[in-house]
């Protein structure tokens, strides 16, 4: 299936690259976590991310769809 | 009215309290998020914000949604600032009008403690050495 | 600097604001307490204010040292009116600058709260009915 | 003894004047507004009121001198 991924902060530095359509059959977002943290060398921990999948937070065992874009937050520092 | 918003351009605080303004207004309480010149010892001559915008803009207004839903208020606005600030530029303000005050302080700190705990926005620090690096707490 | 005022003339919050500048500060919050049209179900259409000046202005003072040794801020700032006031106008002003956000707003609460308690200032209603009073609480 | 008073508020419309000298045997604060609250007709009991001598907060049982200024305070209410 084909994702959509946007990257911010420490996780755009580490990929280098804002965003990127990957090829992937990680059938969830910790799967494809895994997957993308041993490609880009990002070094946190899942617990210490939220994800979001089109735009809405959601969690590690959501079922991924072709198409989806998926987002890896970060912990955050507004303010 | 109501209302969270991003801004790339400079907060104009007076506008935005202007904003605030209603019949049955007793009390207003307004929050200015500054940049400082230092942070954990470091110096700093500049930041800058990220957001993914989408999901900030949706659970900015979301707090603000809550806020208005828990305290006796009028008006509730927020704006949060993005792109490369100067140090003392305004990087969010929260402004809250109510008939009284508790509920005013209660609103903006709620707002406030609210936004820089959840919405997706990443503060990178820009020190004099010349380094810089992304603040994830 | 740090000060309580009273005022015969209208607050100027802009200005009183930026007197709320200093290094270090990376949060700002301000109180406003406006004229409001209604009081305990009447319309109102005026407030006028009377104090007995040298003692307010003393226990003024002293709240805003109070919470200056209370809490780690920068600047602590807070003017009330006296005399006649029309509807919408600020009564009273504080503001608060810090390093960080909780000290802002704990230390601006803790003034509006005290001077509302303790500063010998008093309102009087005027009722759109014509006849006005003395609030006693 | 000759003491100087201040009136506010509700008490400055029962008294008629925003201020008096008087001339009394009242040897304490609570003595002395006694006398004027029989004089003016102030409603307030003590204990809803405070008290200063020369411009400071003290107590009823406060002792005046000659000369002193005086101020009955009704509770207040600015903000």
């Amino acid at each position: 299936m084909r994702y959509r991924l946007l990257y911010f902060a420490a996780l755009c530095d580490a990929a280098g690259r804002a965003e990127e359509t990957v090829t992937s059959g990680a059938p969830d977002v910790l799967a494809l976590y895994i997957e993308l943290a041993a490609r880009h060398g990002f070094t946190f921990a899942p617990e210490r991310l939220r994800v979001a999948v089109n735009g809405a937070f959601t969690d590690w065992n959501h079922h991924l769809a072709d198409n989806d874009e998926v987002v890896f937050l970060p912990p955050v520092s507004g303010g | 009215m109501d209302g969270f918003s991003i801004s790339a351009a400079p907060i104009d605080a007076a506008r935005l309290q202007r904003g605030l303004e209603a019949a049955g207004v007793g009390a207003v309480v307004c929050f200015e998020g500054r940049v400082r010149d230092h942070n954990d010892g470091r110096a700093v001559h500049a930041l800058s914000y990220q957001a993914y915008v989408e999901l900030a803009q949706a659970e900015g207004q979301r707090i603000v949604d809550e806020a208005r839903s828990c305290f006796p208020v009028e008006r509730i606005v927020c704006v949060h600032r993005i792109g490369d600030l100067a140090l003392g530029e305004v990087a969010v303000w929260a402004g809250v009008s109510a008939g009284h005050r508790a509920a005013a302080f209660d609103a903006c700190r709620y707002v406030i403690d609210q936004v820089k705990a959840r919405v997706p926005i990443w503060k990178r620090e820009h020190y004099v050495e010349g380094d810089s690096e992304w603040l994830h707490p």
